[in-house]
């Protein structure tokens, strides 16, 4: 029940490690790492930089996990966002969740990413040939979202 | 009040965060947004679709009717693109 | 496009690193770990003995993961499946899916997980208080691979 | 033929694998347990209930009518549990 934002990378297996030191009543942890590509929307992009709101980016964060406790039965979580400029390959978002049922594990991780697109205050500009272009809202993150309500 | 601009709304603006006084008869989002229209261009080209336009009040997610006050931190942008 | 049977434990940061080294190409990338529990059908229970058929498990598992790639839009997979004794809290299971688009990985993980329970060759022995007891198939994972068919 | 028997299946039959003709007339994976049930009380123990009976054939899943020669290996065990 943990969230972080930070310009820093992070550590996956690392993450895991700490989110289930000691607990034998887990059965199943689903973990969730965005990434940045080298494409977006049949074109070519460079590096992505993520523009944020300091502040409301935690409370958002914070709120939506809070969302993902009360509607799925799981007993561990952590939502771990990045900031700043990446390139291609590199780590944007972790997202884990740990239940004692695996099927509660990936609704919830599921639950927490499509909202994490559409409801948290990052915005991403992308580098393309023709400069930095803010990256539109997706017709399809919308109605993932959506699906929850 | 505050006020914060966001990505292209803040490129738009070439404004990231200001102190502002509410202005009089002033009570709601929408009506916060009209009179930042009428600042100059910038402000009126990053205002000129309100459907592109999402708003937060005190840090919480807020829609056009919602009240605003002087005391309040107001912040604009796009739809929002994490994850 | 691997799959491993072993004994020993496995690192899930470590090979979820390997997967992706130098790949630009992947946008989400969905790993489940299952691990030991404490408990089981509500009773306690202490280490896990898993029994499987050398030979057989190694192609089954191939058969799975070739059937997700069949199915799902996914850019690079793994699975990982322990055998012997483990203890509550230790890892069992190890599986990765990667894609361009997180809806295909988080499908192609459930549908690994879910198929792994019922058609791999592994049989659980829990022990419990009143002795070593083999885990029943449970209608649920039953019921979990018959919604993908 | 080589016969395999994992799990529940193994600890009744008291084998684990074996070496074994397959006996004349004996053409399909129901008639191979049917002979196995008759090798004494242990074996008619693991095969009482033919539903808790899963059969590979070759390291392929088997159905109880799926033919059977004397060069196969059979392997018999309980619903899988893995995962």
């Amino acid at each position: 029940m943990t969230v972080r934002v930070q310009r820093d990378d992070f550590d996956p297996g690392a993450e895991l490690d700490a989110l289930l030191a000691g607990r034998k009543d887990i059965g199943g942890v689903v973990s969730f790492v965005g990434l940045v590509r080298d494409f977006s929307d049949a074109r070519n992009v460079g590096a992505l930089t993520l523009e944020h709101y300091p502040g409301m980016t935690e409370k958002a964060l914070a709120a939506i996990e809070a969302e993902a406790l009360s509607r799925f039965d799981i007993q561990a979580s952590l939502i771990v966002h990045r900031h700043g400029r990446m390139e291609p390959g590199e780590r944007i978002v972790l997202v884990i969740t740990a239940s004692a049922h695996r099927g509660e594990a990936f609704r919830a991780s599921e639950f927490l990413i499509d909202w994490l697109k559409t409801r948290a205050p990052f915005w991403k500009s992308e580098d393309t040939p023709d400069g930095p272009q803010w990256v539109e809202a997706r017709a399809v993150d919308d109605a993932a979202t959506e699906r929850w309500s | 009040m505050k006020l914060l601009y966001f990505a292209w709304v803040r490129e738009r603006t070439g404004v990231h965060e200001e102190t502002w006084s509410l202005p009089e008869g002033v009570t709601t989002v929408r009506g916060l947004i009209g009179a930042l229209s009428g600042r100059g261009p910038g402000f009126a080209h990053a205002f000129a679709d309100l459907k592109q336009i999402r708003t937060a009040v005190n840090q919480e997610t807020a829609k056009l009717d919602d009240p605003v006050s002087d005391a309040d931190e107001v912040a604009f942008f796009p739809p929002m693109t994490g994850g």
